[in-house]
Parts: structure tokens; C-alpha cells; sequence
């Protein structure tokens, strides 16, 4: 084992924090779900850009800096830890650009990858469909070939859209051969929010804030530019993507350090040496910790060459139950105060706490429920028979 | 030896479940939540059917019934997430009767003609303090003597905060205590107080109760009906063993809040304990109900526009009111840890 | 609601208060399901009997006094309160007995129920078979009709029969219409397991004991005379017995108070102060005393004339997990100590604990997994589908 | 930056786990528990493949490895449930090679000709005292002090007690510290002595660790064979959410034990926290494979001829020994609560 970064790791990780030390703002921006917030949000991801820090993973041509899995392990952590602002773009630079530099033309990528990564234009996930759950491949949507105009014709309804309210172009699958069903006959298609026939509903989540969105297509039209691939490669191309989504432990290892030890804080505030909740807020930090050790884990899997697979699904399983547990906890030590929202001038913390628990309580549903998960890990790690 | 409520409480209970089913649904509560006070005129409504005068004594045009009663009706209010502050009115009203009885206070709250908020010593905000007519603060003072006011409006400032659950107006009360509002101070106002406390502690588990079983519900509802993959969920192992280990909560926390209701009503020795076990019982009841019920719902149930939300946002914040579990489980662990703990009831 | 118990009934509490005061035994009996521990509990059985306390809610001409549930229940209480030894005759008396006094024949009452309830007889229960697991209508052992000698031949094999290794006679179903399936074509059976062709294989048990035994037929002969019922009656009659066994919070509200009690006391030595481990002990009172107001619901609906149905599987899983949790409790208490078995110079209370942790660990599993229980709440109190 | 063995560390850990596969199995464990002590000639086998000797100095003919190599191996020992105090002789040799590198134990242990035990403060028992060559007594004397003593046979008396576990032998130390039996006090006895307790931890983990992999295979196992009801009870929900927790436990343990060894091997700042969380996890993990996997197999997991409970009740006594987790806990809350908490390895 060599648990040391490398002196050329080391510099690296001092040039990410004095550049966030210097640049992230005093206070926290507004919800990214609000039209105010998404905006400024996005003028911070062309702050990010121009310094060559919104995608440094990515190559030079496209504003990244080609940093190596530990580099961007080592920035992800600065970036948390210096509390900088949520990426409104991540569904893009995190989720989509996989797929993009693995699939898409060259014209695409240089269409596309710069505004992605500028914030200049956010994609939105278009996966979950109303009745099917968390089953991505129950694609109703579907395209119908328009060879006059030279693209597809797309109908249909996505649901769960996060950034959808205010977001510029959707990526996700379609049914281009009727006579499919489930894997078969999907198309992977990049749609621009702006054309003619697609109607945006936000939905506000817990929080109040409309986080994703329900969008309706209704003859919307998509020229071949916009198709990802080749029509009914669309399953075996979204493959990818979803293993990064579900893969978020590759997110940041020190994502739930910040929060843990905050949560620390709060308990030498108002814990009053309680024991009970000593031991439930070192629990909080013991898992950030672990969290990330497991990440260093897998990542040093990755680069021996192995494969995060199912793993992801022990990875989702965890975090979200602890992002829950963390949150909880500090509304117990806030006790009468914790019900307070933003708004309230007695809120502890601009009711950051609550605002967490509502947000982490989302964890344990979204990109395939726990219980599916468990599904998971149990027939493609444990070789379980598939369930009845 | 009976463990059930009498047909007579039954009774009331489904009058009130009855009249609540109708007169607070859901699109109620929605507006409840975007107004400035939770009090509409369901409040006469209530009181025609002797809700909002239930513990005020008969003298005071009130039904003079116990914590038994009160409990069994807050459970339905629980269900219903009913936003009037039918338990502050309650809590008041016994220290009103206790110490003020000829205000004039106890008469209106019974008529459905006034609200009463109330603020206990270690309780930061006061429900509905804005609206309420009467405000009754116990407090400890500079010698540490315990004190109970009778406040007017004029007495005090208010600062509006903004709960979760936006059907709980909050407002932190800038209170100064004036010789006219004294109404009891020393043991008798300490003992009063305490009562008033364990009060508020059962009617919060009766509320956490009914609020438990109304999320369970959903939950079945919602398992019943929803297709997914072409397969009810209702069929998943997964979604079976979330709900029924929700019932097993709610089943085993129904007797202990009775058992408190009884305690209580006859001031027993038991009668704290058995109290502070109640609300630890339905908190947690309600905390996985609202948990489970959540994830057999998934990202619908995240919703703001469905209507779990409404009944999960009150759960919490009833589980932190009238003091938390930590605070609960220290008092019943004082009493059993103690040279004499207080005898059991039922005795044995 | 009415807590207090009516004069009469403190009255009855009084008697056997006294009566247990002065009977039960200084010290712990050894264990049943030993040789010597058997015995010794028979002739407890015997001491009960001769006092009448043996059968209380029986009647007066069986050796009982009639005694109503709630005379019951307080006799149950004062049993366990008094720390008086477990009832080996308990399958007979409480599982078994109700069925023979609804479906047995006079001659078959008069002839076993005053042997059951002296402990002269002990019942074994024959429900379970391998492969069959919690189901009982996966009953294979057969019955074939021998017209001659007036009976039937048993061939086939049961298995976790508690008692069985000591005890003198089996109940349970067998097929004697081998084209039935499931619930059909099953008859109830008493077996003398001294007939010939009857082998008793004991089980040991985590604690060591052979608490349960498996019991291979071969050609053994059963007279007509002891069938109890009609022959493909064997489904029906014995769901009531289910009933009881499922239905075991009727054995006894202060069931778990004494150990818990106990569990304060080793807290109060023990535990330093230590505030987790002091809100699981007082936890683990509460669920006791939750238990003891459940059960005390349960028989007021009784009373009121309504039916336990289901409700048994909640009442199952939430005490067989509090036995466990209550031991778990006590063992880390004893730190270092908690493994030592029995036979150990410094094992505290006689290894009681560890004994009982071992012992409730079989809860869960028991008459009827907990998750088949869960499965039956889901289904016949919730109403939900059939699981798949 | 590598959270991984080496191939030298993997080489070693595969060679273990193949020789205690084939001279470690449920039929040597059965015959270990019916003994008078858990030693047999595998103890000398050991020694030829360098285990008996893994952490003494290659001075005294051990391989002079690290706690690194030593919790890798302990895990397969885990596995196999090992019967041999191979944790114990290692503690052991630590301290002998720190205090008494001549007296010619240390070679006999790489030799497998001897085994150590050990008795540290507040260890209530010294597993296989009897058949012990070397007892290895760590104290605190009437002044405070911190001794460390290599006590011979002759210096002390047994009672035998009986574990749940019949391969842990067990023996309350009746002691009598001799000048001649002194070999270290003061600071340099009182550190190595927490040094010590932290291998003894970091050990138990590893330990746990292996238990736990070996409960849960046992139950993926038997839940892909055993049929009920027509069914393999492997497709029932329950059955994979119950061994799918376990699991997840499992692979959070593994790299905070890891870590733990790392910074133990290196006695980085963190090592003692890190050893701590590292026992929480591990006997975590194993306490939930333990009841999840008796679940899983049900009644037959609750018999005595099943090989379970030979694991089951090795972790719940291993979850106990070394400090449990309320001692653990407490070790990591006091030094993350300290005004300056030890920095965090790996550094961020």
C-alpha cells in the first residue's frame, strides 16, 4: 500500500486550493434550481472554465487539463472541501461527455463538449419514463423516421429530469423501431430544448424547489446531426453513461468529509456531551471516511485495470443511507430549531441542515431505488439467482 | 382490566375522524400552508361538535373530559394533519382552568370563538402566537421560581419564523412578564407546568400516531395500485416487509400512548414515564413510517405536488416538539435507574 | 379503559403469588432438554398439577379451575416474575390441548388430557419436515390405511419436534390420501413414540442442548383410536393449534419484564455510566413493558369477542427480535465476560446471559421465519398481493 | 496513492489461505474445540510458510514483516477460523522483541517450536495460558506505573474457563510480578503496552474481516442450493437484500481495516484512531453476517451440526476482545473532539 500523493500530486492539489481559496464565492449561491441561482451558477462554471478547472480531466482542446484519475480525485476533494458551488453542469461534463467522447463524431464533439463545458449550455438527463420506474430499458418514447427533412420525429414523455426546468438540451433514448421491445430498437438522441413541440413542466421536490422536470415531445423534430451513434445502438451507447452515474462514488471522495465535520462542529456547539449523539456524529465522520477510503479502493482498482461494475451499487447503497443518517443527526442536535426553514431568522446555519435532509432524503430513490440496488448486488456480485 | 377506549370514546373519535375526513383534506391543508394563520373556520366547526372545549370544564361550557379523550381525538387530527393548534389550545386551556378559569378565555375557546397558543419554559416558539387570542407562558424566573402568565397581545413581540411544515406558524415570543399577567407562581405553577408538559408529550404521540397510520396508508394505497415493469410493487418481498414493519411499530405504539392517556387522566405515579415512553414509541413510529413509505412511493413521493409530503414534514417536526426522544428516554432511565421507581400501571 | 383489576382478581394474584413463594425452586432447574433437567422439570409439572395450578384455565375435571383469561394472564405474569422453571409439558398444554378439547373425542380427552397435564405425558410437536420448511401443508410422511389391525401405518420423517428427544408422544399431520396435495387429503395423528418403528434422532442446538429432535416412522403402526378427527381433517384442525403456537403472546404479558428487570440490575453494576448502553436496557424494559399492553389489547379484543388472526405475526417479530436485541444488551454489558459459557469459575449469573442470547436467536427463525411472518402481515392485515 | 496489497503481500495471503483450506477445515475445528488446547502440529506447518514468525525481527529467523502483512494474513485466518493464537503469539512477539530480543523465544516462535500468550492491562483472561511457553503480562503497578514482564509457567497460577468459542481456552491469570520477571516500566512499557493493544485490535479486525466473508459465503452458498417450497429460496428478496447488506459491510470494512494497517505499520499520528474505526467496522460486519446468515439458513443455521455456528460464535466473542466498539468509539470521538485531531491518512 503507498497512501502518500506524489510530490507532483502534492503541487497539484496546492494549485487547486489557493486557486478556489481565491476565487470560491463568501456565500453560498442560491439554489441552482431557481432561475436567479441557475444563472450565477452558471457564470461560476465559465469562472471554473476559463481557468481550465471545469473539466480538468478532459483533453486540452476541449478546456481540460488531462489530468490522471488521482489528480482528479485530488481536485474533486479541494473542490468539496473548499465548499465551492454545486456543478449545475454535471449531468453533461460528469454523465453525458463519457458517452460523447466515446460515441459521438468528431463534428459532435466539437459542437457540443466546449459549451458543456463553459456552462454555456446544461444537458438534462432523459431517462425515466412515467410506469417504468427505474427500469431504463421500458422506453415507450419513440421516433419516427422523417427522410424528407433528414432526422426523426420524437413523441413521447420523460419524467425525473433533473436541471430540466431551465436547462438547454435533453440526451436520452428513444424507440426508433416500433415493432421493439425493451433493449431492442432504441436510439440515443440529443434534443434541444428550444424546438418547437417540447413542453417543460417543473416539478418542485421536497424542498420546494423544482429540482427536475417532466418533459413532453410532441412531434418534436431532430435532425441525424443529433443522433448519438447509429439508430437502435441507442441501449449498448447509454450502457456507459449510467455506469458513471451509478458510479458516482468517483464523484469525490471527500464529499461527505466537509458536511461530517461540520457536523462535528455542531455537536461541540449543542451537543452537550450527549453520548448517544457523540457516537451518532463520529458515526457521520467515521462513514465520510470510509466513503472515501472505499473510493481510494476502487480507484486504485481502475488503475490495475479492472472494472467499477456492480461495485457502484455497493457505493450507492452506502452513501445514500449515510447522507440521510448525517442530516438526521444534526436535526436531532438542533432540536426545536431543526423544523425551521430558510426564511426563519432563528434558522442555525441558514437552515443548511434541513435543507440536506430534505435533499439526501432523494439519495435512496434516485438512479435505481436501494432496493434495486440490493437486487443487484445480490445476482451480479453474489451470483444469486434473479429474483421472483 | 380493559386496554380499549369505551364505546363512548369510539364514538367521539369517529364523529371527529368523520368530520375531519370531510372538512380537512389535503387541498385544505394546501391552503392552510400558503395562508398566514392555520385557522379557518373549521375552528367553530370543531368546537360545534365540543372539540376545541374537550378538557375545558363543564362550568366552562366545555365537555370537562380527560386526557383519555383528548388523546383518542388527536390521533384523528394526526391522520388528518389537522393545522389548527388543537393540542396548544388544549394545553392552555388546562392551565387557564387551573388558574384563570374566570377570564373568559375558557368559555370562547369552548364556543370555537378563540384560540389559545402557549409557550412552556425550554420551548423556543409558540404555534400561532399572532392569532391566538390568549397566550399562556410558564416560565422560570431570576430566583428560579416557576411562573405562569396569563399574556395579552399587548404583553409581547413576535418574531415569525417558518417551520417545514408550513401549516405550523412559529413565532419566537419577546415576552416581558408584567404583575397583572402572573396568574400562579412556586410548586403550584411548577406542577402545573410539568402536567402541561406531559400533556403536550401525549397529544404529540397521539398526534405521531394518527400521522403514522396515515402515511402507512398511503403506502398500502400507493403498493396496491402502482405497475411497474408490467408487476404491482405491491408484489415485492422488498415493499411487503418496508410496510409491515411499519405496522409492527404502530401496533406496539398504540397501547403505550393509550396506556399514558390513562395514566395521565388519573395523574397516576407512573404517569410521566409512561408518558415519555409514548412519544418515543410513536416518534418512531411515524419516523419510519415516513421513511418507508417514502421509498415504496419513490420519486413520486419526493414530490412537493403529492401529498406525503404534507404528513412526513409535520411527522418530523412533531418528533423534535414536546421534548425529542433523547430527552424522553433520559426521564424514563431517571425513574427506573432510581431507588424507587414508579410503580407499574397496570399494577403487577 | 379500566387498568385495575377487580378485587377478585388481586385476590387470585395473591394465591399464586403465595403458593409460588413457597415453592419454587431456590435454584435454577439444569436445563430441559438434559436427561436429568427433564425429569426434574416433570416432577415440577407433577408439584403444579397437584396443586392445580398445572392447567389453570381448564376445567375443574381435567385438574384446572376454570379460570378466566384474565385470571390467566395473571397467573402468567406471577409465574415469570417468580422465576419459576420453564414448562416442559407446554406443546401439550398450550399447543395441543386446545385442539383435543375441540376436536377430540370424551375417551381420547379422558385418556390424555389428565397424563398432559401431570407431566406424566410430554408432547412433541411433528409439524415441520425437511424441505417443507415453514410450510405445514408440505406434509410428505403418509399414512396408508390397514384395515385388519384397525389403523394406519406411518412412514416418514419430522423434524425440529421440540421435546422431542425425551418426550412420549408426537402430533401431528400425515398424508393418507396420496393423490392429494397441499392442504387436502391430511389426517392428525397422536403417535406413541415408543411404538415400534419409531426412531428419535436428537438435534443439538446452538447452546449445545438437544432442544429439538428429527423423528423417522418406518411401518409404524397408529390405532383409529388415535386419530383425532376424521380422516382429511388434519388441515382444518390444526390451524387452531398454529393459532396458539403463532398466538404465543398469550403465553404470558410479564414474559420478557424479569429478564429485563435483570437487565437493569446488571446495568447498574455494570454499566459505568455508560449512556448507549443505558438507553438499550431501558429500550429493551420498554419493549417489555410494550409487549405487556400489547398483550393485554389483545385479550380485551378477546374478550370483546374478536379473533387474534394475524395480529400473532406482528406480535412474533417484534418480541422475537427484542429477545435477541435484550441479550445482545446484556452481553455487551459483560464485555470480556460475555463469552464465557456455563462450566466457567467467572461467568457471571451462570452464563444466563449467553444462554439466553443463544436461546433467543432461535426466535426469529421459529414458528415461522420472520420474514414469512412479515410476508402475512403484508398480505392478510394489509391486504396487499400475494408476494411474488 | 495505492489502497491495495502488493503482489508480494497478495503471493502470501493466497499461500495461507491455500494451506488452511486443506489443514484448517470444520472437521480440524471440531477436534480443536474437543481438545485441551487449540495447538496442534498445523502450529509447526504454520512456521514453515513464515507465519509464526511474520512480525518477529529476521534477526531472531522471522520474516520481519509489518502489521500490514500480518492483518492480511489474519484475515484468511479469520476465514478458516484458525484456532491457534496466532494474533496472541504475534502481540507477544512484539513486545519480546522490543524488551527481550535474547532470551530465545522469538526463535522458537519463528520455529514454531513455542507459542506465546498474552495478558495486557484490562484483559480480563489469556487464551491457551496453559500450553503457553512464554506469557507475555502487561500491567499497571500499585505506583501507576506501566510494566511489561515475560512471565515463565512457574510464575503464575490458571483457572480454566469455557467460551462460547471451545477453540478460544481461556485462563484467568493469577500473576505475581518478580523483579526477575520485569523486562520494561515507565513511558517505554506504557507505550509499547498501547502499541501492543493496537495490534491486538488492528488483529481482531482482520479477523472479523475473514469471519464475516466466511459467514456470508456460507449463506450465498446455501442460498443457491437450498429449494423450499419448489423455489431456491436464493430468488426471494429478503434472502438477497439480507446477505446483500451484509456484503456492503463487508467491502466498507475492508478498506478502513486496510488503512488502519497502513497506519499502524508506520505508527503514523492517526494509527490509533485509525485502529479503532477499523475494529468498529470489522465487528460490525461480522455481527450483521452473523444474524443474516443464520437467517438465511434458518433452523438448520441454529444446529449445533452446522458448521455456522463454529464462525457465529468465534465473531461474537472476537467483537468483544481487544476493546469493543463502545471502548473504540470512544477513542475516536475523544481525539476527533480534541482541539487537534490527528490529520487524516491519507493526507488531504
Amino acid at each position: 500500500m503507498d497512501l502518500e500523493f506524489s510530490p507532483k500530486e502534492q503541487e497539484f492539489r496546492q494549485e487547486v486550493r489557493s486557486w478556489l481559496e481565491a476565487n470560491v464565492p463568501a456565500t453560498p449561491l442560491p439554489s441552482m434550481d431557481t432561475e436567479e441561482g441557475f444563472r450565477l451558477h452558471q457564470e461560476w462554471e465559465k469562472k471554473l472554465f476559463d481557468a481550465r478547472w471545469a473539466v480538468v480531466s478532459w483533453p486540452q482542446e476541449y478546456g481540460g487539463r488531462e489530468a490522471g484519475l488521482t489528480e482528479w480525485l485530488i481536485f474533486e476533494e479541494e473542490y468539496y472541501r473548499a465548499g465551492a458551488p454545486g456543478r449545475v453542469s454535471q449531468n453533461g461534463i460528469f454523465l453525458f461527455a463519457p458517452t460523447v467522447f466515446e460515441f459521438g463524431s468528431k463534428e459532435q464533439q466539437d459542437r457540443y463538449l466546449p459549451k458543456m463545458a463553459s456552462g454555456e449550455e446544461i444537458w438534462v438527463q432523459g431517462w425515466s419514463e412515467p410506469e417504468a420506474g427505474s427500469d431504463l430499458a421500458n422506453v415507450r418514447s419513440r421516433a419516427d423516421r422523417d427522410e424528407e427533412r433528414g432526422g426523426w420525429v420524437l413523441n413521447g414523455q420523460k419524467i425525473w429530469s433533473s436541471r430540466g426546468t431551465y436547462g438547454h438540451r435533453l440526451f436520452g433514448l428513444f424507440r426508433t423501431d416500433p415493432e421493439s421491445r425493451r433493449h431492442h430498437g432504441l436510439t440515443y438522441f440529443m434534443v434541444d430544448l428550444a424546438s418547437p413541440g417540447v413542453t417543460v413542466r417543473p416539478i418542485p421536490q421536497l424542498d420546494g424547489e423544482p429540482g427536475f422536470a417532466e418533459v413532453f415531445l410532441d412531434d418534436v423534430f431532430v435532425p441525424d446531426a443529433d443522433v448519438l451513434g447509429g439508430a437502435g445502438e441507442g441501449w449498448k451507447i447509454m450502457i456507459a453513461t449510467t455506469g458513471s452515474e451509478r458510479g458516482l462514488n468517483l464523484r469525490s471522495p471527500g464529499r461527505f468529509l466537509a458536511p461530517a465535520n461540520r457536523l462535528l462542529d455542531l455537536y461541540k456547539e449543542r451537543g452537550g456531551g450527549d453520548q448517544v449523539l457523540r457516537d451518532a456524529a463520529v458515526q457521520a465522520w467515521m462513514d465520510a471516511e470510509a466513503y472515501r477510503l472505499f473510493t481510494f479502493g476502487t480507484v486504485t482498482k481502475l488503475l490495475d485495470g479492472g472494472q467499477i461494475g456492480a461495485d457502484s451499487s455497493i457505493n450507492k447503497v452506502f452513501w445514500s443511507q449515510m447522507d440521510v443518517e448525517l442530516h438526521a443527526t444534526a436535526l436531532r442536535l438542533l432540536g426545536g430549531y431543526g423544523e425551521l426553514d430558510e426564511g426563519s431568522p432563528d434558522a442555525v446555519d441558514g437552515s443548511r441542515w434541513l435543507d440536506g435532509f430534505l435533499f439526501a432524503l432523494g439519495g435512496p430513490i434516485y438512479a435505481g431505488t436501494n432496493e434495486i440496488q440490493r437486487n443487484t448486488i445480490a445476482e451480479r456480485i453474489l451470483g444469486l439467482p434473479r429474483a421472483k | 382490566m380493559r386496554l380499549a377506549f369505551t364505546e363512548d370514546q369510539q364514538l367521539f373519535r369517529e364523529t371527529v375522524r368523520d368530520f375531519l375526513a370531510a372538512s380537512c383534506t389535503t387541498e385544505h391543508l394546501r391552503a392552510a400552508w400558503a395562508a398566514d394563520t392555520a385557522v379557518s373556520s373549521r375552528w367553530a366547526e370543531l368546537a360545534k361538535i365540543g372539540v376545541t372545549g374537550l378538557v375545558v370544564p363543564e362550568e366552562q361550557d366545555g365537555l370537562g373530559l380527560t386526557d383519555e379523550e383528548l388523546s383518542a381525538v388527536l390521533e384523528q387530527a394526526g391522520y388528518a394533519a389537522l393545522p389548527e393548534p388543537l393540542l396548544e389550545s388544549a394545553v392552555a386551556a388546562g392551565l387557564l382552568a387551573e388558574f384563570a378559569p374566570d377570564a373568559g378565555w375558557l368559555e370562547k375557546i369552548s364556543a370555537g370563538e378563540a384560540t389559545a397558543s402557549v409557550l412552556l419554559p425550554g420551548q423556543p416558539f409558540a404555534i400561532e402566537a399572532a392569532t391566538a387570542d390568549v397566550l399562556v407562558v410558564g416560565l422560570v424566573n431570576a430566583s428560579g421560581e416557576a411562573e405562569v402568565h396569563v399574556a395579552n397581545p399587548a404583553d409581547y413581540d413576535l418574531v415569525a419564523q417558518r417551520s417545514v411544515d408550513r401549516s405550523r406558524k412559529l413565532f419566537r415570543v419577546g415576552f416581558a412578564p408584567e404583575p397583572e399577567s402572573l396568574v400562579a407562581s412556586g410548586s403550584a405553577a411548577a406542577a402545573a407546568l410539568a402536567r402541561a408538559a406531559d400533556r403536550g408529550a401525549l397529544g404529540a404521540s397521539a398526534l405521531l400516531l394518527g400521522l403514522a397510520k396515515r402515511m402507512l396508508d398511503m403506502g398500502v394505497e400507493y403498493a396496491k395500485q402502482r405497475v411497474q415493469r408490467g408487476v404491482l410493487i405491491g408484489t415485492h418481498q422488498s415493499v411487503q416487509h418496508h410496510l409491515a414493519n411499519v405496522l409492527i411499530k404502530i401496533e406496539f405504539a398504540r397501547p403505550v400512548v393509550m396506556r399514558a392517556a390513562y395514566s395521565l387522566a388519573r395523574d397516576l405515579p407512573s404517569a410521566a414515564r409512561d408518558v415519555s415512553m409514548a412519544k418515543i414509541y410513536a416518534a418512531e413510529a411515524a419516523d419510519l413510517a415516513a421513511r418507508n413509505s417514502l421509498q415504496v412511493h419513490g420519486a413520486i413521493g419526493y414530490t412537493e405536488e403529492h401529498d406525503l409530503q404534507l404528513f412526513m414534514k409535520r411527522a418530523w417536526a412533531l418528533g423534535a416538539a414536546w421534548g425529542d426522544s433523547g430527552h424522553h428516554r433520559a426521564r424514563v432511565a431517571a425513574d427506573l435507574l432510581s431507588e424507587a421507581p414508579a410503580p407499574l400501571t397496570p399494577g403487577f
